[in-house]
């Protein structure tokens, strides 16, 4: 077994409402600190050992976790637990 | 974890084990009675669901029953997943309301949708397509930090599911006290459409059928905390788990679609929701109400963790579960149905005739109890009941005189008022036009939708005014069922049954109880009146925080039906030169009136009087009047009395004003809440035809097209006040009131 | 004329967009489950609103992994019109069959009301029967309504006079107040607001009827004969 | 400037409908090998330096992005980029 995990952020540029929203909360808080906030995605895959992991991951996160037109992603493949 | 094994049932008994789930040493006994030994951990803990007031109404039994549930239009009444009430062309609706209190304040997002989502299986396991959800909603004032997350987040709960499940969310009613501050109510109401023909029975029938499990899988939520409590649990792994039910709306609207279209096949037996208790009351109540047994195996339970005990799987609470019964052999009809939606129909028992749920796990018998005691042996409790000393004291109290000075300033006030102001904070967020039927949305005094394909329509309220019942539960319980019906009536509609919802502090509290059992009364005594049968409701008791109660809170959903499409009548004035009449008589009652929570910051005193019989009365003409076609919009008047229901009925945005004089004491004339009351308007050249059909109706004056509120008294003008002004007050209250700071 | 609603796990105005052609309109209409569609013999597709797959992880986006998108490209292509509705704008969007992606609305909060769109564009086969300039009242119910393309996509769109809707009062912080768009060719729309909801006077509104009469009346044009 | 990171994600034992969701849309798409997914958050705080960045960032986790009944968080200072 392996442990994917993906990030999958929003491209720079694109505005990000929940992360404005949750900057100002913070902000009304108190904790005026705080400068810029962006929320993303953050996924763990647990799969099957294959050869071709990275490319197959590749596939994954362009034809489904991430929309190339807003966001970007980043990938790490770590030993998982096997059960 | 608590592995079942290692409690014996000598454990149980000894350390009493079965405390910690609730049940009393009396209870044990009587269980070790209907065993014919001592009950081991999994048994007792299935007694204790289902001995509790959830499942069982072990203390509000004797009451319910009181309640009046017969009737002409009544198909179906108390008893089922949710009642069911004939509306003609061989259709009924079928309507409940239930609470998620305790959830809702744990975890205020899933607390809410969860409810939600239990009170819509409710209604499609009956057959029934789920066509309008309401809500109701109790908090503390929106002054804290925490209260305001509570309110924004079960909101934004209720929409999360209510609106990914395709139910349109059509009305409902919020209200702000301290008394709800650690303690907040959340009922979620849901109205369903059915061919009469199709009503489903949880009922697990036929030696030899097979038990089918349908929908999520079963994993540790919401098995009561309590038992869980084990020094095996180290504080880390503690804070790593949770038990908190999520629901999954996607997965609930693949059910609805999957379950209505296997109500047509014939290999349906039954059909019931794993709701409160999950698989234990569906599958015991299925078989007992059968007059059956049942055997169930376990291992085939669908499980979302790995070494689940039968304990766990018994109480397990997880959202979006369904138990079937079919006919033997005919169980791949039932597969078929459900994979076309991606759901997998799992056989995980069959129908006996021994009467017994027997349970299998790992090859052993880990249950095994005679079914009709869990649903029909808990014990009923008489409990004590005792009039609170504040009760007589407000009954001795000299009637409350407010002082007002400013008139026009106090209805600027009372319009800011959450529990006055526009609730458009709420209703936005929820879908309340998807099925596209609804006539109106949130924002009339009750939602109407159109019955698709034929000429009558459906309106429908959920209502209680808690302070009226704090300082009288009996008049306030009168209060309460008469108020939903002056909504519907406003609407055009006759009303025809309700179902309540019954959330009050710990009953063994002998004063708490005394205000259950008076509510009750009045409830009843105002249902009988105005032939409106009671076909399902829900208790919530308990509801404390720091020892102190909630204000007793009945709430009342009800439906009624247009006869016509063409009597759907709005609460706002919808012509410049219509006549306004408000019908009723207005005395100086102001107990429990926002006004006096404006002016004092508490309730006291006499709650409004109210007279069943003028209600009914009133409430008749009207409807003969707008069903007549003499009513232009009818609306009826509330919290904060004339003033504010006047100007509610101008918000609408087009520009109208009123001119309209008043008479008599002015603080009552406008701010008395005397019950029985409504603002209504009339084409000028059927007033004669009206005034002829109601009694009581008072002319007040006129709308205008000048965009102002302008109210004389005798020769004086008390109040003149740009509407649009007026109404900006009342829409950006609540949302001011979440953005200030604590 | 013979429309198409394709049902998606988790559409839930696939009934109302049915019954806006079916009864509203009064031509003929099925329901297509999304596994077994099939699209060819039909003369518009439409993609009714909803939580296709709950909404999970981006609106649309699940859904417009599944077969029957395959399908609908090749009627794109094909010239068949499509049109999306709410949770189908966010699946044409998502496929790549319109251009730009739909973002959390700039409040966050799902929000339902009826809006006032203006016609920006009456000369595609959607909007035929309304006036250029005309305001409209359609309800809206979303929380990812609020429509992003970069720069130049935008001025692509309005080059291409792409964009066919816009809200009066932006409620959801779209670029360009953007409502509805096509693609290129004219023939696949997408736009938040709910035209099947606003069919029937007693729905509050009968505006979106001209929608789905500009459909037929161009469907008409084309293919019928002495039409 | 620190660059904090933080992911938010379920607590075991907790329903994650998004998760499970991806997975069915993942195996139906060929991937058979991808066994879970979880869905959680990632954030990234843009912060001015701060004494008590660590017992801040804590309470703001706390507060506002995590849902301690239901979610754990982890979190990460980096240097950031200043501005
Ligand atoms: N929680 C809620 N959900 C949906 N609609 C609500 C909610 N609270 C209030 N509303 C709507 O706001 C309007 C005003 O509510 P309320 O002041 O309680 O009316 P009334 O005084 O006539 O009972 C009603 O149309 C009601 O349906
Ligand atoms: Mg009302």
């Amino acid at each position: 077994m392996k442990l994917v995990k993906v990030h999958v952020t929003l491209k720079e540029g694109v505005l990000d409402p929940q992360g404005k929203a949750v900057q100002g909360s913070l902000n009304r808080l108190g904790y005026e600190f705080v400068q810029e906030v962006r929320v993303g995605k953050y996924l763990e895959l647990t799969v099957e050992d294959d050869a071709n992991i990275e490319q197959k991951i590749e596939e994954i996160c362009n034809k489904l976790l991430a929309n190339p037109v807003i966001e970007n992603y980043e990938y790490t493949v770590e030993e998982g637990v096997t059960q | 974890m608590l592995q079942a094994p290692e409690i014996t049932p000598e454990m149980v008994e000894q350390d009493k084990v079965y405390r910690e789930m609730g049940l009393t040493d009396k209870e044990y006994d009587m269980i070790k009675d209907i065993m014919g030994r001592r009950p081991n951990f999994t048994e007792i803990g299935i007694f204790s669901v289902m001995w509790s007031e959830h499942c069982s109404y072990k203390t509000s039994k004797p009451l319910l029953k009181k309640f009046p549930t017969e009737g002409k239009q009544v198909v179906q009444g108390p008893g089922e997943g949710a009642g069911v009430v004939d509306i003609g062309d061989g259709q009924g609706v079928v309507f409940k309301v239930e609470s998620h209190n305790h959830p809702s304040a744990v975890e205020p997002y899933q607390g809410a949708a969860t409810g939600v989502g239990g009170i819509i299986r409710d209604v499609f396991s009956m057959g029934a397509r789920p066509i309008a959800s309401l809500n109701s909603l109790r908090f503390g004032n929106l002054t804290t930090d925490r209260v305001k997350y509570l309110f924004e987040e079960v909101v934004h709960g209720i929409a999360g599911y209510g609106n990914c499940v395709g139910v349109p969310t059509v009305g409902g009613e919020v209200q702000f006290d301290d008394s709800y501050e650690g303690n907040p109510l959340v009922n979620a109401m849901c109205v369903g459409l059915i061919d009469t023909k199709d009503i489903q029975k949880g009922i697990a029938s036929g030696l030899g059928n097979t038990i089918m499990y349908v929908g999520s899988k079963t994993g540790r939520d919401g098995i009561h905390g309590a038992t869980f409590a084990s020094e095996d649990l180290s504080e880390e792994t503690e804070s790593k788990r949770s038990n908190v039910q999520v629901g999954d709306p996607f997965m609930e609207k693949l059910l609805i679609e999957a379950c209505l279209e296997v109500i047509h096949s014939p290999a349906l037996v039954g059909i019931q929701d794993m709701g409160a208790a999950g698989l234990t009351s569906s599958a015991s109540e299925m078989a007992s109400k059968a007059g059956m047994g049942m055997e169930m195996n376990l291992d085939d339970i669908p499980q979302r963790e790995a070494n689940m005990t039968a304990y766990e799987m018994m109480l397990s609470e997880s959202q979006e579960r369904m138990l079937l019964c079919v006919k033997k052999g005919e169980e791949q009809e039932i597969i078929d149905i459900f994979r076309k939606y991606n759901l997998e129909a799992v056989a995980v028992g069959t129908v006996t005739d021994d009467k017994r749920f027997r349970l299998l796990h790992k090859g052993e018998v880990v249950a095994d109890i005679p079914v009709d005691s869990l649903a029909e042996d808990a014990p009923i409790f008489h409990k004590e009941s005792k009039v609170p000393a504040f009760y007589e004291e407000y009954q001795n109290m000299p009637a409350y005189a407010p002082n007002v000075t400013g008139h026009a300033d106090m209805l600027k006030k009372l319009l800011q008022q959450p529990t006055i102001a526009s609730k458009e904070y709420v209703y936005d967020q929820y879908d309340s036009m998807v099925q596209a039927n609804t006539v109106f949305s949130p924002g009339s005094d009750a939602a109407v939708l159109r019955v698709r394909g034929y000429d009558k329509a459906l309106a429908m309220t959920i209502d209680c005014n808690s302070r009226y019942i704090h300082l009288d539960p009996e008049v306030g319980g009168q209060i309460a069922v008469a108020e939903a019906a002056r909504n519907i009536v406003a609407s055009g509609a006759k009303p025809l049954a309700i179902t309540d919802g019954l959330n009050f502090g710990n009953p063994d509290k002998p004063e708490n109880f005394w205000q259950m059992e008076k509510s009750v009364d009045g409830m009843s005594a105002a249902c009988l009146k105005l032939d409106t049968p009671v076909i399902s409701g829900n208790v919530s008791l308990y509801n404390e925080s720091n020892g102190q109660a909630i204000f007793p809170t009945p709430i009342v959903g009800m439906v009624g039906l247009h006869e016509s499409v063409s009597h759907i009548t709005p609460s706002h004035f919808q012509n410049e030169g219509d006549a306004i009449y408000v019908i009723g008589e207005t005395a100086a009652e102001f107990g429990g009136s926002e006004l006096q929570n404006v002016l004092e910051g508490r309730y006291f005193g006499k709650a409004p009087a109210i007279d069943l019989e003028v209600e009914a009365k009133r409430q008749s003409e009207l409807l003969e009047a707008i069903r007549s076609g003499l009513v232009v919009s009818a609306h009826d008047i509330s919290e904060g009395g004339l003033a504010v229901a006047v100007a509610e009925s101008l918000f609408t945005g087009k520009g109208f004003g009123a001119n309209i004089a008043v008479e008599g004491e002015l603080t009552a004339a406008l701010f008395s809440e005397s019950q029985s009351r409504f603002v209504v308007s009339v084409k000028e050249a059927d007033r004669q035809a009206f005034e002829q059909a109601v009694e009581n109706a008072h002319y007040l004056g006129t709308v205008s097209n000048q965009g102002k509120l302008v109210v004389s008294n005798g020769t004086e003008e008390v109040i003149n006040e740009e509407i649009e002004a007026l109404q900006q007050l009342w829409r950006g209250a609540i949302p001011c009131l979440l953005k200030s700071k604590a | 004329m013979k429309f198409a609603v394709v049902v998606f796990p988790g559409s839930n105005c696939d009934r109302d967009m049915y019954y806006a052609a079916k009864e509203a309109l009064g031509e003929e209409a099925d329901m297509l489950w999304y596994k077994d569609a099939n699209l060819d013999g039909y003369d518009a597709i439409l993609i009714p609103g909803g939580f296709s797959y709950g909404d999970y992880l981006r609106c649309g986006a699940i859904a417009s992994t599944s077969k029957v998108v395959e399908q609908l490209r090749e009627k794109a292509e094909a010239g068949v019109p499509i049109l999306g509705v709410c949770n189908g704008f966010q699946i044409l969007v998502e496929s790549g069959l319109l251009p730009g992606a739909l973002m959390r609305n700039k409040n966050l909060k799902f929000m339902c009301h009826f809006e006032d769109l203006v016609v920006e564009n009456n000369e595609t086969i959607f909007t035929s029967n309304y006036e250029k300039g005309e305001v409209i009242s359609i309800p809206i119910a979303h929380m990812e309504g609020n429509y992003y393309c970069d720069e130049e996509t935008l001025a692509s769109l309005r080059d291409n006079n792409q964009i066919v809707f816009t809200y009066k009062n932006n409620p959801n912080g779209s670029a360009a107040d953007i409502a509805g768009v096509t693609n290129e060719r004219g023939n696949v729309l997408g736009m938040m607001p709910h035209p099947e909801r606003a069919v029937e006077a007693i729905l509050n509104s009968a505006d979106g009827l001209k929608l789905f009469q500009s459909m037929l009346k161009n469907w008409r044009e084309t293919y019928v004969a002495g039409a």
